[in-house]
């Protein structure tokens, strides 16, 4: 089982739910968080003060998943979140130990769906 | 680069430069003792809005009465918090959080440039001697001859805009109207439209679409307010006007990037509420400020405005519930909004249960447009400035030629329902003019500003938002 | 599907066809043109509410005051503002973020629904011509007999409400009391209570418990009146009323779920900051508008009305200070509230040191109720509209028979600190009466309301919060 | 334990005790009629601010204008508006969220204290019976002497402060600005003075500071008055006073941990606008209330101030576009303000022309100020209540002595130009001594506050922000 | 070590908080997230446009612990996170390679608790 | 590759980011979270009734990275926030199995940058 972790733009996010949904991947949480990257942001003035701005808004994709669809989903994160312009966001894999259902108890690959 | 700086600086001190010295320059023939010293003693004060013809001499400093001076004041003050923070507020919780500034920007600065444009020229030719009927002339300019402290005195047709209060409180009053028209039309370009673009098309509305229509229905001798036309507080001039401005504007510009399917809903609905509540309050400005006194006139447009407001969001709380299942927060506010809009042009003329069908109407109409018409055309009226503004102004101006009763107002005129269908023609026939008007003119205005300038943000600028590439500010911190 | 479809619109139809017609089958009866032709010479405006029985000629048109009308109409705005957004915002940004448009959409619906009840009969039971003490008849329902023009004149007591403003004018001002005093009792059932159930009861409540209730102290020949009870701007009649009925439904609702360990803080306290100060400006209106003319006793309500609230304001802090270690926000605006309410009976009898004496009473016991009394009861006042609205108003009530003056209103009453006791008992039995019905009566209204429709929302709605189950809308949006 | 619970409940009982005593003890006295029984026939009223030297007979009640009255009272409202909620948002939208409630507190607890210090002994140290032209004695304490129901009336100088409303309502109006000139220096140390010093030098402050400076602009005999120093509504009174008193508190406090590079953006700038465009609306009140009547002069004043506060918010957004690029909403809403600053000492005495002036020179200089020179100075100033009330009210000051005009106002004075160098000289005395005045005293205050009891907030406190460690409250909740 | 990552209802936070108290499990971290599940969102309905709203309101706990916590710290969130119903959650273990106390520098099992 | 979780204390970020930088780590995502911890929050109060307040504001930052940076990294964090009070926070550091750039679609360490 894998753990997905992707940062991406946020108005890319419907797109990329739309082909994680046709790729049967369903599940999956979002957070709204801040990035520093390459993107260089745009620096904010306030009564001519400029503010660095450094960091930008970002939406955060996690997706708990079983081996055979990593390489699906990894397609769909990218296809729909490409722009192709820089800020485009990262994708990180690590390896996933266990996996509870809450509701039912039930643990590992079932679980994860 | 310092050359550079010095011309910024030298084209900021040469701007007050000139300002300051026109402003020196004209102060003189500001002045209010313009007033004639004819030492007449002054008819009593006449609450009815246009004199009876029988009181020919023209107003002195005594004739103002201090009780509707008080109220058309506390009125245009009212009338400015409906722009803002009002409907800055009302359409600023609509839209998505990146484009918050954007909105409350528009409606700010419309406060401070038309305000600037109406003491410049735009009263005068509002409301200033009438050219042809169409038109005021240049004498008012400066608001030369305008003056604070004695009533208007039109001396062509005898009468005055308003008998009982310096000609500067009915100046500053129809000034609020002036402001707040353009910024109705906002709720259609939302989240789209660049901000140079906006402010020069802005100023060039008010000055070529909004003036003139105003002059047609409310400047003494203005051939709508001459055919008879009925429009107590501008359901043409304003509503109407923004509304089809605001479907042109939609058309012109196109469609928001997503729309439909992909629009965040509207990012703090309780800002809309808190503007939409503010609006209420100050339409009685706007409304029984319009009696421009503090009479029996001035009670029932009062009246007449606060039970077709709640007849309305009622309404329109109801079809939600009906065809949507569930009464919505949103629906009552729009509503409300909509019974504000159709009941203005028939506030002066119309009885309690005139306000109640015309207030029924306004939850019906607008909702069955904004929910049913518009999603099957397509187009992108953001905000629904066209499917309130312009679709409830509508109904309130032909209602008009329904309810009106002189049983409210003797200088108005009897509708249909009390046996004067003429009245309904009259009526239509204004709504078509005004229409027609604004449709044509403020196309031609923004393609001319589409080629001069460009009208739409770019699309990364869109998808940013507004606020960070227009203005360089975000609406609200994330990181404490 | 397609028939149920048609039966939606036909409802819809017929519902507009109704209102239209009966608006203009009674359209004619609800003009002005009531008044008498008597050609009297009117007498002077009477600045007292009540006018001297030495004044007995009907008034006609020319006694209405421009100042006094201006005065009215805009505290009328005023207490409109008090509602929607004042109230609205001081409840909702109190409540969790997931109930904050439920809230808005409680007080925006009153504001809607309140307004109608009034022009078609509300009104009348509570101002109209008096049966038997109890309860006016329906002599003024559609607003039949109640001019725009002319002030109000009754007969049998040879009196006017407000002798120099158009009827109307009282009427619209008195609606915005009907308005909010149902808002008021939202404090307590907040969260939990279901939309349509909170409709009923609130148009039941305001026609059985309101209106009787404004009829017994403010309507002419009303039994608490004529007993002389003090109220000048609402303390029985709303704050008492309102808040024992908001005591009776927290109980009868009983406790939100986690309730009181579990609740999550004011969602946005600046929200209920904006509110509470909105509610200041805005109950000038209440109280100084309540003097119904602007001369000396508008003035000298307007300044014990300002001074009574700063002190309870200070006093809340200090208490908070002393016993909590911390002054805070929340407890600033929760006295001056308190103050406000507890001057409004007062405000009209009182000079500015019996002003300070009731605030600091009103930051001290609602204080100890919401603090200390409330926890130990263990019932879940959710906003303490009964804390702060109940005990503040009944704290009010009493101390006008303390504090009054006939130095300050010489048609009112000297209280016991000016050596009338009576005055007191007098007092003490309007607010005993007024508790009795309005428990008895709201609790009644309550049952039935459950039987037939179930007044709590289910479980799992109160825990999604009601914003999205009863209204399908959220507050604000996460994701931008 | 225990009887550290009991002292604490003596302490509060004792004193409510004492204020119901002195309540009843000073009742009596506060009363109303003490107006003189000479049974004279009234002067008309009169509409300038001076009565004419001609009309020396005292007034009684009937001379209360009922128009001027109510224009006076919602003036009176419109002004409290400004401080809560209007200020408290303009600023408390700018802070950091974790600082949002303090500044909100502090707002909200002056409107409360000054209260109470106005009607207790501050009205009549500032407008009371002179003292040496340098304050007034204590004859009015406890608004003793201060009429419910007629004018006030002075012997020595045989003239009024206000010849058409009760005394009281002049005293209320007044008492708004008494609260609001300490709530502009809020801006200055937001976010980093400790609350109970910030209340101990408040109180002071408004005692030592504002009130002598009011009684020599305004109170009769005030010998920056009788010198003919000109300041309608409060440019040296309000603004310079408390824009000085911001400056030295920004310099003996310190700047804040992390300024200037580590500061966020405003927390909430909807907030900020809300605010600002609250304050524009409330200004009309501050202006046009001034002219303490509801007739030309008013009208003038309310013109004026829109017109000038437009051109500034203009200004600003054109400084910021040419300069840095973009027109930001900050920057019109900061014009806007400085330019309703900048007129309010001119607000009764120019024209419209000279209304552009002053706010066009209101939308650069301080925009120089801030966006220039405070950087350079390096001190943190941290919402520009200086540069924008300081600099501003300066501005305006001096532009009162260039473009003052009888031809607005007959008791006014005529500026350099309009021919009278003199005036300039005079405004610029008042202004010096204004600003050494309150620079001074100001500076002595914070000093002993400071030894008393700490200025500033300990710097663990300033990190975790003041909402959570003086008030124990958070603004927001994060979480639900 | 081990790194626990569970997505909970809104309303069972302080119930879940309340039983890792109990089983002396007090360092914890909290966000805010959206999620999308099995469980169906509330459509909401603006001026009669209906919005998909297939993201709902979830809460994100974050618990790093020693192995031996491991199952009291599961059993807790199950305990304190299950209402029976779609759209309680899961719960996901990562394996932990370091743990720094930023306070002190101390690394590893000591750091954790 | 490692994937680098810290908690930190809000009012530290900026000298946390400096001294990322400084080291030469631009790259950086940032979540405001809630922490329960040793530190004892500010009990608020509402109408005298105390609200626990267990839970305090934190910022969360992740940094994915190669191994060569990893030291520097935690020096970074440490140095920069570090106060000595508690409630300084954690870092936590994960395995990170893959990284890809949405953008150019590389994958592995040249991605993480
Ligand atoms: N190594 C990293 N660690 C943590 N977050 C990262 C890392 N690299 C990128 N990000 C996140 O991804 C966002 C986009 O990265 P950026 O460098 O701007 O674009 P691109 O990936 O297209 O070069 C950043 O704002 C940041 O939030
Ligand atoms: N595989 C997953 N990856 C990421 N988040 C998930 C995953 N499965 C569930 N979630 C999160 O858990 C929440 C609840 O899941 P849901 O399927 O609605 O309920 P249940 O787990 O009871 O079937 C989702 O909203 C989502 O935030
Ligand atoms: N084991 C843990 N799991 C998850 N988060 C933790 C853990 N330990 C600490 N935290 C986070 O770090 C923050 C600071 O921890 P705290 O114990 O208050 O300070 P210190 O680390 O200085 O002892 C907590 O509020 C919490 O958010």
């Amino acid at each position: 089982m894998k753990y997905i972790i992707a940062i991406i733009q946020p108005d890319r996010l419907e797109e990329v739910m739309q082909r994680l949904e046709e790729k049967e991947i369903h599940l999956v949480t979002v957070t709204n968080v801040m990035g520093r990257g390459r993107q260089k942001g745009i620096a904010e003035v306030y009564r001519s003060h400029r503010e660095a701005g450094t960091l930008l808004k970002k939406v955060k994709l996690e997706i708990a998943i079983n081996d055979a669809y990593l390489k699906p989903a990894l397609d769909a994160i990218i296809q729909g979140g490409r722009t192709g312009q820089v800020g485009d966001g990262k994708i990180f894999v690590m390896n996933l130990d266990e996996c509870i259902r809450i509701r039912t108890g039930e643990t590992g690959g079932p679980a994860i769906g | 680069m310092k050359t550079n700086r010095f011309w910024k600086w030298a084209l900021a001190v040469a701007t007050m430069a000139v300002v300051t010295g026109s402003a020196f320059a004209q102060a003189p023939s500001a002045t209010s003792n313009t007033a004639p010293a004819v030492a007449a003693i002054a008819a009593p004060p006449v609450a009815a809005p246009a004199a009876a013809p029988a009181a020919p001499t023209p107003p002195t400093a005594k004739d103002v009465n201090s009780g509707d001076n008080a109220w058309v004041l506390i009125s245009s003050a009212l009338v400015l918090l409906m722009t803002v923070p009002a409907l800055a507020f009302f359409y600023g919780g609509l839209v998505r959080r990146k484009n918050v500034l954007s909105v409350l920007m528009q409606c700010f600065i419309l406060a401070c440039v038309i305000s600037i444009q109406w003491v410049l020229f735009g009263y005068s030719l509002a409301f200033g001697p009438d050219i042809k009927h169409l038109i005021g002339n240049l004498d008012w300019a400066f608001l030369k001859n305008v003056s604070i402290d004695t009533p208007h005195w039109d001396a062509v047709t005898a009468s005055s805009y308003a008998g009982t209060i310096p000609h500067q409180s009915f100046m500053i009053f129809q000034m609020m109207f002036a402001v707040i028209t353009p910024g109705l039309i906002i709720g259609s370009f939302a989240e789209r439209m660049k901000f140079s673009a906006f402010l020069v098309f802005a100023i060039l509305w008010a000055t070529i679409v909004y003036d003139p229509v105003a002059h047609w229905v409310w400047g003494k001798n203005g051939f709508l307010g001459l055919m008879g036309a009925l429009d107590f507080a501008g359901g043409t001039v304003v509503h109407i006007n923004a509304g089809i401005a605001g479907l042109v504007t939609a058309l012109v510009l196109g469609k928001r990037i997503g729309y439909p399917d992909r629009m965040s809903p509207p990012h703090n609905l309780p800002f809309a509420v808190l503007g939409a509540a503010l609006l209420w309050v100050g339409w009685f400005g706007f409304n029984a400020g319009s009696a421009l006194s503090a009479g029996g006139l001035a009670t029932s447009a009062f009246v007449v405005t606060h039970v077709a407001t709640a007849a309305a969001g009622l309404t329109w709380a109801l079809m939600d519930w009906i065809f949507n299942k569930r009464p919505t927060l949103l629906g009552v506010i729009s509503g409300a909004v909509g019974g504000l809009v159709a009941i203005t042009p028939a506030s002066g003329f119309v009885n309690v249960m005139g306000a109640i069908g015309i207030g029924v109407g306004a939850g019906i109409l607008p909702w069955i447009f904004v929910s049913i018409i518009k999603p099957k055309l397509g187009y992108d009226d953001a905000l629904d400035a066209f499917g309130v503004h312009g679709v409830g102004g509508t109904w309130g101006a032909i209602a008009t030629g329904l309810w009106a009763t002189k049983t409210i107002n003797s200088a108005g005129a009897d509708g249909l329902f009390y046996g004067n269908p003429a009245q309904l023609l009259i009526q239509l026939k204004a709504v078509g003019v005004t229409i027609v008007y604004s449709l044509v003119v403020s196309f031609i205005l923004l393609k001319i500003v589409d080629l001069v300038m460009g009208l739409r943000a770019e699309p990364q600028a869109e998808k940013i938002g507004l606020d960070l590439t227009d203005h360089r500010e975000t609406g609200y911190t994330v990181l404490d």
